[in-house]
Formats: structure tokens, sequence, C-alpha cells
């Protein structure tokens, strides 16, 4: 049962980090498709300079430092080039899963997967024995995210950046009205997104494990992208999607463990979470369409 | 005017606001000639003139949201050349849009908090802090809403009110307020008065931009009034003039009476096509964030005759026009075309009856700046040109029909593919007519058809359309055009505040419409 | 005429500075960019076979992209063709292997059908849902292929599991021989006229049908459709439903085709690469066939180069995410009024 | 001709690094070229619809013998060959597709369920909780196989021992691999057979997490955790890669098919000294203990007095103890 609730902890971070990251663009109308690659360019850089330097705090910055020069590029092309952000978005991604793969070969001389020198502390040591015994299996990040969620939803709901945010993404005359000067808003949005989406790379590569694999982070940053519409882009209800989506890989894993050799294809469990996305999103879009303003 | 002059004069001297030659520009399109005035402190200044006069070009450009092509202006005496909307505020210049500018979803304390110029809580806000601050600043402002509402489910009137209460909390001492009794009910302009008087004994300078003469006279010290993008009357004590000269003044000298539409005679009207063609009875909409909601509605077009609907723009138009077309449902009565009930159409199924549309806007609603001029004309009714006996459509046919149709409406362009954006607005504006009018429709809509049109362009649009009446058409026209009216029309009704008011017969009498128009007694 | 030219020009720019920037790259890690360039010359064009190679890349990615021209030019941000191909697929096989003793002459008809409908349906999900609850189609998709994937996985090792294969990749059983289109080359007479017919299709859809103007409308200006009395509703899920008609042909092609079988993991990103192509087809069909033969070229040398040169073909996913993530982005000429200034609302 | 010197290429289907399969033959092609003064190069063709053309455009380009890897590439290289008679397609780990077999052609197959078996034995000693688990990629006629074997083995020394079999879904996901084995671990279980590819790190690291054991299939794998990882069941790729391609150069000796099992030596069982090192007294006894019986079993084998049944269907919960042991022959 402990595992059971570690094990969605765990595969609930990253996702969170990644989600709550996207929020920031998305709320401010950037489909930021391109969070699956940052993801993984997160994961990469950290294990390369991180083992490199020895020091896992220098290759976490390191992967900041990346994924604010690539949030740049992706801005100043949507931006400034008028590019389309949802091919824009796959063509980072794609990027970054060749970008990551050939550099490890390239540089490291390794093909498929690489082991990491260093990985994250796990600062709570639990009890050898009994309930709490699985706590020690948690990484640093997943005890910061409770104050990782707050300072987003601050920084959404409580400061004049989301504000601002929020004002561009949903009526950007307002924000035009108000003064704000929009695509620079826009680019602080995208510079957070990349800084999160380290951060949740860093979490898949050095928190469980300590390794780094080609596209490891498989599709995990669709997921985000789907928690944050699922979560109809407010913070709190965003962690839960995250929360949700590791819940339902949790019950897909738990369930060949107990229910062993069950009836219904295990395909079908895995389908769970897209399908349940489809259907809030449907939801979400169905509500948000009624009290939209009239066309003409 | 030498009155006028002296005073503005006088005004310079200790004037909070003065403009020295200040123009704006849209690309090539001059909307505000260089234009000087000063705008004295502690009074209510109104600014008025037709449509498309340049009011609001004007005001955007003193807050600093449009940069003016020349000039410079003086705030408090201190200088500002091309100033940024911050900068204006910092100097306590502040404006109410035409247009809300708060974000329906947000709460009220959060879109006070993003558009007010002052900082409620530090770099994060407690809800509760900002909530309550912003109750004291409304409860100042004597506004009875709470801070947690939605802008979204806001009544329109409180919702103005809050951009004014947001404005002052910026600590604005000269506000701009452009059209802001447009969407009020009566007891709401009382209201808002009110309110005006009260910051003006607070010290406070307003410039208001109105167009109902009634309110100028109730509420202004001084008028200045714009036509044609040119300052006509300088900021003057409104106890120096009268209603008769101050619309004199808007909608410029012309002869009191226009002989009007020639009358027609039935019998060219071919037997088949006669009786009520378009009518709407008792229709009624809901209230659209745009324009006050129309009121039990009813007007019927005869075949043969142009009904023109005069009115200031924002009273009810586009509604009309949208239930007339099945853009928009009608909330209550009905909607008839050629006799027969189709309230429940769709905008498809009425136009295979016979209804065409010129648009209010054509740059947006009238054709595709991106797609070619041949299927501009020719899309919408594409299945006509399938080639016999087969699926696909005969383009040499249809450029052939498009071509000829340009042709016919004399549009000027130099090759059947360039992209519509290419063309003039006057030849836009034919090949919309071009589109519409092709299958001489038997009811035919046309909303401000000739808005910013060259003389001869208008002139031609105009013939256009006494041609189609002639052949037993029904038109309704919708303009702000006085003019335009009065040359087209065998009868106007006004549109004010979502009634249609009384219809007046040729000759038409200018200044009686002109006065139902701005709500002016006589 | 000079527009079509610098238009085309415009859609070559970001190809060759994504090819620039990716040469940069392999320099800087030190291989030899004359090799690989040679290589890619020689994958695409001059080894023996390799043309035939392009063709069989190219045939697929054309028909795809032709349904993506049409969502596209609709205004419709459907990314699902990678799903649409799976299930086409999908729906292809069923056929030969449930009446394998029926003549070919009605099982291909009938597989091509199945693809078709299967690849239709699909898509269709996402357009019903993008018309009636106003839901976002690019997740919507997004979420489609993720389940097209597993649903194939599900068929391919469990009703129509091959009890033969043993490897990674599980698979449906060989269909018969009279039932293929072409052998393992992926390149043959039926394949070519079938492309050739459903181009021309499209061309006639997109450029001379009322569905295809009125679309281009849609796309263009939604409001000005509005006005016009369109149906938008009903183009809308037209589109939908043809887009996932074309990727469903796509991969029945696959299966009756080169592939002769579904196999899982089978073309994982050509439903993509379809989208740049058809962007860099300038939504045109004619121009998407060139382009989906310079992509098929690419994707054919991208095979070819580990052969030739120690470069990993990670570099070469390197180049196509620099191209798509350029491809869309105005360097030079700014069209005059862009449409998207009208579509707003 | 003798002059230019015979080229031979690896084709993988699967990712390089997986610290198993891929890393075995690729190390073993480099000891090819030393042995035999061979050229030698290496690819991945990870998407089945170009196993094909890759095979193809090696052919054409004059490589000498194609060595190829999974079944899928079996039958593929059935295929082609004929096309090709002056290139040998060898596959490692391949069936006949067919009745008779292009003589450029050679196939083997391993028979990894003697080796899933053995440690089914191994496990059935050392586990203390009588639970044992399996983790792999994607259920598949082979990893079936390994799992009936590995329960058989451990049901031959205890009858009610509880074997479960668990899959990660992929082959290079070891993030979710780790919270699988996690999950077996909570279970109760204490001894896991993984066969998951670059998703084992995951499991290595659940394993260390939770101090239990593990079995594995590559050595890398035990510098990872030494004290978890209690035996190493290693199919010896390079041994198979070196013997392959020996045959394929002699004309005698080329094509056919054969398996690679515990008799050919191409399967090997390690008791790493750094488990028995790292691990608690405990535990290293009864691993010491298990030695005897599990060197008599191989030998067995070895010598085929015992056989190993083959059943790489999945069994349900009914037949599970049904042909528990497979002792015949
Ligand atoms: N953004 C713009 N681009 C191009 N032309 C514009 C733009 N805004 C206004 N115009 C044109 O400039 C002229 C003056 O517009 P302005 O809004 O100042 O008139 P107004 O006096 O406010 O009219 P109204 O009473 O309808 O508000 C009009 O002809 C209008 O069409
Ligand atoms: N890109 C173009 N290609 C072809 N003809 C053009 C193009 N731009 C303008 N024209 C034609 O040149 C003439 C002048 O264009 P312009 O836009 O200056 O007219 P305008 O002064 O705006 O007239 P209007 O008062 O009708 O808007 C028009 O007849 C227009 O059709
Ligand atoms: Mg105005
Ligand atoms: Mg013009």
């Amino acid at each position: 049962m402990e595992q059971f609730v570690v094990t969605t902890i765990r595969l609930s971070v990253p996702l969170i980090f990644a989600g709550l990251g996207g929020l920031f663009s998305v709320r401010a109308g950037i489909f930021h498709i391109g969070i699956e690659g940052l993801m993984l360019a997160g994961a990469f850089v950290t294990v390369a300079i991180g083992s490199a330097l020895g020091s896992v705090w220098l290759g976490i910055g390191g992967a900041i430092a990346v994924n604010l020069l690539l949030s740049w590029v992706y801005w100043f092309l949507i931006d400034r080039l008028k590019a389309d952000m949802i091919i824009a978005g796959l063509g980072l991604t794609t990027l970054c899963v060749g970008g990551t793969a050939f550099l490890m070969s390239a540089f490291f001389n390794k093909r498929g997967s690489m082991t990491s020198q260093v990985r994250l502390p796990q600062p709570v040591v639990g009890p050898q024995e009994g309930l709490l015994a699985y706590v020690s299996e948690l990484s640093l990040l997943a005890w910061l995210l409770p104050l990782f969620v707050l300072i987003v939803w601050l920084l959404l709901r409580r400061s004049r950046l989301g504000l601002q945010l929020a004002a561009i993404g949903e009526y950007p005359y307002a924000a035009e009205a108000a003064g704000v000067n929009i695509s620079r808003s826009k680019l602080y949005a995208m510079l957070i997104t990349g800084i999160c989406c380290a951060l949740a790379g860093a979490e898949l590569a050095v928190g469980g494990l300590a390794a780094f694999s080609e596209n490891m982070t498989n599709g995990r940053g669709f997921i985000a992208l789907a928690a944050i519409l699922f979560g109809s882009l407010d913070p709190i209800r965003t962690t839960l999607a995250g929360l949700f989506f590791g819940l339902a890989n949790a019950v897909g894993i738990n369930s060949q463990i107990y229910a062993g050799a069950s009836n219904v294809p295990r395909q079908f469990i895995l389908m769970l979470p897209f399908a349940a996305t489809i259907f809030f999103v449907t939801l979400r879009g169905y509500a948000s369409g009624r009290n939209a303003p009239r066309v003409s | 005017m030498t009155r006028a002059t002296a005073t503005a004069t006088a005004a310079k001297a200790d004037a909070i606001v003065r403009c020295e030659n200040i123009a704006v520009a849209y690309g090539g399109f001059q909307a505000l000639q260089p234009t000087s005035l000063a705008f004295a402190p502690g009074q209510i200044h109104a600014l008025v003139g037709q449509n498309g006069a340049g009011k609001t070009s004007f005001a955007r450009a003193l807050a600093g949201i449009v940069t003016p092509q020349s000039g410079r202006f003086f705030i408090n005496g201190r200088e500002a050349r091309a100033p940024t909307v911050r900068q204006v505020r910092q100097l306590g210049l502040d404006i109410v849009h035409q247009r809300f500018t708060l974000p329906p979803s947000f709460t009220v304390a959060e879109a006070l908090e993003l558009v007010s110029a002052k900082k409620h809580g530090g770099a994060f806000f407690s809800f509760n802090a900002l909530a309550r601050s912003w109750l004291q600043e409304l409860k100042a402002a004597g506004l009875e809403v709470s801070p947690r509402a939605r802008i979204r489910d806001l009544p329109i009137e409180t919702a103005q009110s809050l951009e004014i209460a947001r404005a002052l909390a910026g600590h604005a001492q000269f506000l701009i307020l452009d059209e802001p009794t447009a969407l009020l009910s009566p007891s709401g302009v009382e209201r808002l008065f009110a309110r005006l008087r009260q910051l003006r004994a607070q010290g406070v300078t307003l410039l208001v931009i109105l167009h109902k003469l009634r309110e100028v006279m109730e509420i202004a010290d001084t008028v200045a009034v714009l036509r044609g993008g040119r300052l006509v009357l300088p900021p003057t004590p409104s106890v120096q003039l009268s209603q008769r000269q101050l619309s004199g003044l808007i909608i410029g000298e012309m002869p009191a009476a226009v002989p009007g539409a020639s009358p027609r005679e039935d019998a060219s009207i071919p037997a088949a096509r006669r009786g009520v063609q378009l009518a709407a009875r008792q229709a009624s909409t809901r209230q659209s964030a745009l324009e006050p909601a129309l009121a039990g509605v009813s007007l019927a077009i005869e075949a043969g005759e142009i009904l023109g609907i005069a009115g200031v723009e924002g009273n009810g138009q586009r509604s009309l026009v949208d239930i007339l077309t099945g853009l928009m449902p009608v909330a209550g009565g009905s909607v008839h075309l050629l006799g027969q009930d189709v309230s429940a159409l769709t905008h498809h199924q009425r136009r295979a009856l016979g209804l065409r549309v010129v648009p209010f806007d054509r740059l947006t609603q009238g054709a595709s700046l991106s797609l070619p001029l041949w299927e501009n004309v020719t899309v919408c009714d594409a299945p006509r040109f399938r080639q016999r006996r087969r699926l696909w459509l005969n383009i040499g046919a249809m450029r052939r029909a498009a071509r000829a149709a340009l042709q016919q409406f004399d549009v000027r362009y130099d090759s059947l593919e360039q992209a519509a954006g290419a063309l003039s607005g006057g030849n836009l504006q034919r090949l919309i007519l071009a589109r519409e009018l092709a299958a001489a429709p038997q009811a035919l809509i046309a909303a401000q058809p000739t808005r910013g049109l060259d003389f001869r362009a208008t002139q031609f649009v105009w013939q256009v359309l006494r041609a189609l009446k002639e052949g037993g058409g029904g038109i309704l026209l919708v303009s702000s055009d006085l003019d335009e009216l009065f040359h087209l029309s065998d009868r106007i009704q006004v549109l004010r505040g979502g009634r249609l008011l009384g219809a007046f017969p040729p000759p038409f009498d200018r200044r009686a419409i002109g006065d139902a128009m701005i709500g002016a007694q006589r | 005429m000079r527009s079509g030219l610098a238009a085309s020009l415009r859609a070559l720019v970001p190809i060759a500075l994504a090819f620039a920037l990716g040469f940069a790259l392999f320099a800087a890690s030190g291989y030899d960019v004359a090799a690989v360039l040679a290589g890619l010359w020689q994958g695409a064009v001059a080894a023996p076979g390799s043309l035939e190679q392009s063709l069989r890349w190219a045939l697929p990615l054309a028909i795809v992209s032709l349904g993506i021209i049409i969502t596209l030019r609709t205004g419709e941000f459907n990314i699902g063709a990678q799903g649409q191909l799976l299930v086409g697929g999908l729906g292809a096989v069923a056929a030969p292997l449930l009446l394998p003793d029926l003549p070919p002459a009605i099982v291909i008809p009938l597989a091509l059908l199945g693809g078709i409908i299967g690849g239709a349906l699909w898509s269709g999900i996402a357009g019903a849902l993008k018309v009636w609850f106003n839901s976002d189609e690019v997740i919507n998709t997004l979420m489609l292929n993720f389940i097209a994937v597993l649903l194939i996985q599900w068929f391919t090792t469990g009703p129509f599991k091959d009890d033969s294969t043993r490897g990674e990749n599980a698979s449906t059983p060989r269909i018969d021989l009279s039932f293929r289109l072409s052998d393992s080359s992926g390149v043959s007479l039926e394949l070519l006229v079938i492309v050739v017919i459903a181009a021309l299709f499209a061309w006639l859809l997109v450029e001379r049908s009322p569905f295809g103007l009125q679309s281009k409308l849609v796309g263009s200006s939604p409001r000005v459709a509005a006005w016009q009395g369109l149906r938008i509703r009903r183009i809308h899920i037209l589109t939908y439903l043809l887009a996932g008609a074309f990727a469903g042909l796509a991969g029945a092609l696959e299966v009756l085709g080169p592939s002769g079988r579904l196999v899982t993991g089978a073309t994982p990103t050509l439903g993509f690469t379809a989208i740049v192509v058809a962007i860099v087809g300038l939504l045109r069909v004619p121009g998407a066939l060139l382009a989906a033969l310079f992509f098929g070229g690419l994707q054919a040398a991208i095979l070819f180069l580990p052969i030739v040169t120690n470069l990993p073909s990670s570099g070469l996913r390197i180049i196509e995410g620099l191209v798509a993530l350029l491809i869309t982005a105005q360097f030079i000429w700014r069209r005059r009024r862009d449409s998207a200034s009208e579509s707003e609302a | 001709s003798q002059d230019a010197p015979v080229r031979v290429a690896l084709v993988a289907t699967q990712a390089a690094g997986d610290n198993g399969p891929i890393d075995g033959l690729i190390a073993g092609l480099e000891m090819a070229a030393e042995a035999f003064g061979v050229e030698t190069q290496f690819l991945e063709a990870l998407d089945p619809a170009t196993f094909e053309v890759t095979l193809r455009n090696l052919a054409r380009t004059g490589v000498d013998i194609v060595v190829s890897t999974f079944y899928e590439m079996g039958a593929t290289s059935w295929l082609v060959a004929p096309d090709y008679p002056d290139t040998t397609f060898v596959v490692i780990v391949g069936l006949p597709s067919g009745d008779e077999q292009p003589d450029n052609v050679q196939l083997m197959e391993y028979q990894f369920f003697e080796g899933a078996y053995v440690g089914g034995v191994y496990a059935a000693h050392l586990t203390e909780s009588r639970q044992l688990g399996y983790t792999g990629g994607v259920p598949l006629p082979f990893a079936w196989a390994d799992f009936n074997a590995f329960t058989d083995g451990a049901h031959s020394i205890n009858p009610d021992i509880e074997t479960t079999a668990t899959f990660i879904e992929s082959f290079e996901d070891p993030v979710r691999g780790r919270e699988v084995a996690a999950g077996l671990y909570a279970s109760g279980v204490d001894f896991i057979f993984t066969g998951a590819a670059a998703s084992d790190i995951g499991v290595v690291e659940a394993a260390s997490d939770n101090d239990a054991l593990v079995m594995v299939a590559s050595a890398p794998l035990v510098e990872q955790s030494p004290a978890n990882v209690a035996i190493l069941v290693l199919i010896e790729w390079e041994k198979t890669i070196l013997q392959e391609i020996e045959m394929a150069l002699d004309a005698e000796t080329r094509g056919g098919f054969r398996y690679g099992n515990v008799q050919s030596g191409e399967i090997s069982f390690h008791i790493p000294e750094a488990f028995l090192e790292a691990t608690t007294d405990e535990r290293r006894e009864r691993a010491e203990a298990s030695r005897e019986a599990i060197d008599a079993l191989i030998a067995d084998i070895e010598s085929g007095d015992f056989v190993v049944l083959e059943d790489n269907q999945e069994r349900m919960a009914a037949d599970d103890e049904s042909d528990g042991d497979s002792d015949s022959g």
C-alpha cells in the first residue's frame, strides 16, 4: 500500500513539474508541444554535465541553461518569425530526441543509455522497516514539490505576471490596454516553462534512477500537456491531474501484480489515461464553448 | 467662432492638457488632421462628432495607445512626445475605452489589479488583501460590487463603472471616457453623470466623448466638435451653444430638408415580386457585450423599397442585421422572409430563399483578403458551377462569371488571381456588391455599404442599390451617414438604444432625424 | 508567376538552414561531413536501388500529406495522421486475414476500403469532438495516436496474433501473396497507379470542388465564411473524414504493399513527417508530391547513411527536427496581409 | 577476392546500450575483427519497415557476411538471401520460415529457458518469502517460455512457491521498470528474474532500494548493485557471434540452423564474488548451499540427461501446477 503511494508520487513528480511549467506558456496562449523535448534535454544534460563535473547541482544548472536557450529559440521563432507553434513544437521535440541521442554517442561514445555518476539526494531517511520505510526513496525534488506547487500557484494566481499572462491568453486587448508588453511576457512564460522542464527531466534521470536512456521521457511531456488541459489551466487542478496520471500508471502496474493474469487486455488499462484526457478536454471545451463570445 | 477661439486661447494659460498639431494616421489613412487644443482643469469637457470623425483616434493618441503621426502635448505643463501608456498614466492621464478592457474570466479584484497603474500588495498579493483594498476603492467610488465577482457575470453598467474606478485608483487627474453612455440604460446614464459631477467636485478633469446632444447639454461644461478628422469647434462653454448650432456643426451645414428617393411607381415592379420581402415582428435579443439588446423591433420592407435605418453606431444595428440574416437567434418575436417565418432557419437557408447581405466590415466580414478575386466572388455558390453530369467544378466558367461580375461593377484589378487584399477599399466594396447582387436578390441587407469610400465609389454603390430597388428588390439600408440615407431611402427609421423610433417619410427633415438619433429635444 | 516562385523559395530557405545547422554540428562533433553528404546523395539517388527506395518512402508520405493539406487548408490542426495511419492498416489487414479464400479481386478492394474507413473513423472522432463539443483537436489527435499504438499492439498480440513470430515486433500473420500490391520493395505498378489516382482525386477535391474552395475560405477567414452562409460544421467534419481516409489508405498500402502484414512499431514517424511535407509543398497537391519525393529521398538516405558512414541515425533525426522547427518561420518575404490576422475572432 | 578483407556487418534491431544482447554482440564483433582479420561495421535498424532495405543495402554494397538480430530478421533474411548468393545472412536468434532454407542463410536460436529453469532452482533456494517475480519487457512468447521455465525450476524445489509475471511495457523505460519491480518487492516478492533490456537498470535500482535479490542477464548490472544481484545468467553473445562468423567464413560450415544453449556453452551461470562478499551471511550461506544442486543440474542439462521443456504460452491460473516438473528424456 505504502509502496503504491510512493510509486504514484514518483511517477507523478516529473509530470507535475513539466505540467506546471507548461502551464505558464499555455496560460499565455502558447500551446507548448515542445515540452516533451525540453524534458528529454533536461534529463540528458543533467546526466552529461553532472557526470562530467561530478556534481548533480552543476548538472541541473547546465540543464536549466540549455533549456533557457532552447526556449528562447522557440520563442523567437513563433513570436518574432511567426512560425506555427504546433509544428515548431513538434520540431523542437524531434530535435531534442535526436540531439540527446546524437550527443550521447558523439561525446560519451554511448548508445542507447548511459549511467549517471551523480544522483539527487534522497534527504529523508525513513525507518528500516514498516510503513514509512519507503519515504526514503523519494528524491529531494519530490520533497520540494509542495513548495514548487505553492510558488507556481503564487506566480500564476497571486502575482501581476500571472494576471498578465492570463490576460494575454484570454483577452489580449485587455493586456494591450493595460500597457503590458505582450511578447516579452510570453518570453518570460516560455523561459519558466524551460526551467521547469529541466527539473522534470532531472527528476526522471537522477531522481529515482541514475541513468539516461534514449527517449526516456516516453511521451511523458505530452501527458503533462494533457494534465494542463485536464486541470483546465489551473495550477492546483493541474497538479491533481498529474497525480491522477501517476495513479493511473501505478494502478496499471499493480493490477498485473495482484490481479495476475487478467482477462482485460493490458493495452486497454494503458489506454485509460489517454482516454480520460480526451474525455476531460472535451468536457472543458464544451463548457468554454457555451460561454464563448459570438463570432461575427 | 471668434468667441470660441477666444475662450480656447484663454484656456491655454492654465490648461491641464494641451495639444499642438496632434495628427493620427492608420497606414495611409489620415484619421485625424493636425489638431491643436487645450482643456481647462476641473471641468467636464465633451468631444462630439459623427462616426469616424476621429474622436477615438484623438483619445487613443492622448492616452499613449497610438503614437501620433506628428505633434506633441503637455500634461500639467510637462511635455510628452509619443509616450507609452504607462508614462501617460504617471503623468495622471487615463482613459476608459469605447470597448471594455477587463478579461471576462477574471474576478473584479484581479481585473482591476491587472489594469491599474498602482500595485496593491508586493511581488505577490494575498487575494484577501487585494479584495479588501479594492473593496475600499470601490466603496470610495460608491460601487456595490463584490471584488470576488467574475467580470463576465457583471451587468454592463457595473463593468463600466469598474473601468472608471480602475482609472481613478491610479490617481488620474485627467480622465477620458470614450462613449461611456453608449451601452447604458437611461437610469444608468443618470448615475454615471452623478458620478462624473462628483469627480469634478473632487477636482478631476474629464473629457467625455458623446453622441447624444441631450447628454452633452446635461453634463458638459465645454464642447468641442470633430468632423471628418478636423476640429471644427475648439472647447467652448456649452452655455454659449444651442443644440441647433451643435448638430449643425456635427452633421455639417446642409439644406434642412432633402427630397429623398424618387417615389416608386408600383407599375414598374413585376407582379410576382410585390408584397413584403423582409420583416421582423416584435423581435428582441439578449444583451450582448457590444450593444444594447433589441427590444420589440418591428419592421417590414416592401418589394421595391429601401428602408433606411439611421442611428449612431452601437445602438443595436449589428444585432438587427444578425437576427435578420440568421447569424444570431431571436430571443423573442419572429423574422419573416418573403412571407415565410424564417426565425428558425440558418443563414445558409435564408440565402437559399433569396436573401443577400453586404456586411458591416468588408475587411473581416465581406471578403477574404488572402484569397484570389475570382474565388471571393464565386465561392459561396460554387455548387452552381458543377459541370454537367460531372462532380467537378468548371473553373473556366467560374472565372468567366467572376470576370463578368467584376467588370459589371467596374472593379479595378490587374489579375483574377490577385489576392483581394490588394484591392483598394472602394474596389473591395465593389467586389462584395458584385458577389451579393449577382443573382438579383429579392431582399438585400446593406450595412454601411459606403463607409470609407471615396466619392466616386460611393456614387457607384448608391446607383447599384437604386437599380436593385427599381427591379423590385427590397433593401434594408443600415448606415450612420445621413446623406446616404436621405439619398436612397423611401422611409427612414431611427434605431436608438435597441428600439426602433417612428418612421420618417420623405421629404426628410435632417434636423428631426438627427435629433432622434442623438436624442436631443427640440 | 513571381509570387509562386517567391513562395517556393520561402519554403526552401528553412530546409537549407536546417541542413547547414545540422552539418555544422556534425563537423563540430568530428564527423566527416563530406562523407555524410556523399552518403546522403548515394542513399537517395546514386547507389543501386536507392531511387526505388526513395520512391518507396515517397509514396506513403505523399498520400498522408494529401489529407494533411486538406485539414491545414481548412484551418484545423489534426496532427493525428500517425494514429489514423495505424488504424487504417488495421482496417486493411482484416479482410485478407478473415477472408483468405475469396479472390483477390474482392479482397483487395475490401482491404483498401477497410483502411480508408479505419482512418476516417479515427480522424472522425477528433472531428466530431471538435465540432460538437469544441474540444481541442491538437491534444485529442495526439492522444488518439497513443491509443492507436496500443490498439495495434493488442490486435497483434491478441486477436490477430501471429503464433510463428517470437521476436519483439509482434505482428499479424503475413497476408497471402495473392493479396499483396507489391513485394517488400514497396514499389510496384499497382501502388503507383493507386497513388496517382489518390493524388488526382485530392487535386480535384482541393482545386476543383465546392468543398475545396469553401474549406479554403473557412480556413483563411472563418468570419467571412459565416457571413457567406457556408455550412462550416459540415465542412469541418468532412475535412476530418477525408484527412483520415487518406492516412488510412496509406496505412492500407503499407500492409498490402511492402510490409505484407501489420507490425507494431512500424513507421513510427511517417505521420509527422507528412505534416512537414504538406507545408513544404505549400499546401498544394503538386507541391506536396514533389516534397514527398524529397523527403522520401531523405528517408532512404537516412537508412543508407549508417552503412557508409559512422554517423548515428539520430544525427538525421536532428535535421528532421530542425526542418520542422524552422519550416513555418517567415524568414524573408512576409505576405502583404496574412490570413492569421483575419481569422482571429 | 583474397586481397580485399572480408566485410562483416552487424545489424541490430534494438538500440545498442542495452547492457545485453546488442552490446554483447558488438563486443564479439570486435573480437572477430581481431581473430579473423575481417573488416566490421555496426548499425541499427529499429523500424521493422526498414529491415529489408537495410539488408539489401548492405548486400548491394558488397558486405560478405550480414549478421542481424532476432526473429523478424530471420524471416527477412530468408526473403532476401536468394537475391544475393555471395552474401551470407547470419541471424542470431532466428527460426526457419519456410521449407528448404537458402544455403546462404545461417540461423541460430537460444534455449534461454534452460537458464531460466536453473535460475528458478537457485531462486527457490534463496527466497525467504517463497514469492518470486519476473519483470519482462512486453509479453511475447519467449518471455512466457522464460517465465514458465523459471516457475518450473522453482517448483521442482518447492511446489508451493508463488511466482508472478509482470511486464514493463517497454524495453527502454527504466523509470517504469523501477516502479514495476518496487511493486513486486512490496507485494512480498524477494527475488526477481528480470529480462527487459534497458529497463533492467530500473529493476536493479529497485532491488537495492528494497535490499532484495535480482537475477539478471547482463554483467554491468552487477556493478550497479553488487549486494543485490544474486546470480548472472549470461547468454554468451560474444561467443555466439564469433562462432557464427567463423562458420560463415568456411564454405563447409556455413548455413543451417542450430541451438545455442547450456550444452553449447553459450548460456553460462555466475554467482558473483562481489555478491557473496557484499550480501548478508544468511544469504551467502543459502547461496553456497545451493551450489551443489545447481552444478549437478547444469551437468545433467549439459549431458542431456535432463531436458527442460519449452512452454511459451501464458498459463492461466488453473494449470499453474500442471506439468510443473518437466523431468523426462
Ligand atoms: N485601427 C484602425 N485602422 C485603420 N483605420 C482606422 C482604425 N481605427 C479607426 N480607423 C478609421 O479612422 C477613422 C476615425 O476613427 P475613430 O475611431 O477615431 O472615429 P470615431 O470618431 O471614434 O468614430 P465612432 O464614433 O464610430 O467611435 C474612421 O474612418 C475609422 O475607420
Ligand atoms: N496590389 C495591387 N494590385 C493591383 N491593383 C492594385 C493594387 N493595389 C491597389 N490597386 C489598385 O490601384 C488603385 C489605387 O489603390 P489605393 O488602395 O491607393 O486606392 P484608394 O485610394 O484606397 O481608393 P479607395 O478610396 O477606393 O480605397 C485601385 O484601383 C486599386 O484597385
Ligand atoms: Mg470612437
Ligand atoms: Mg483606400
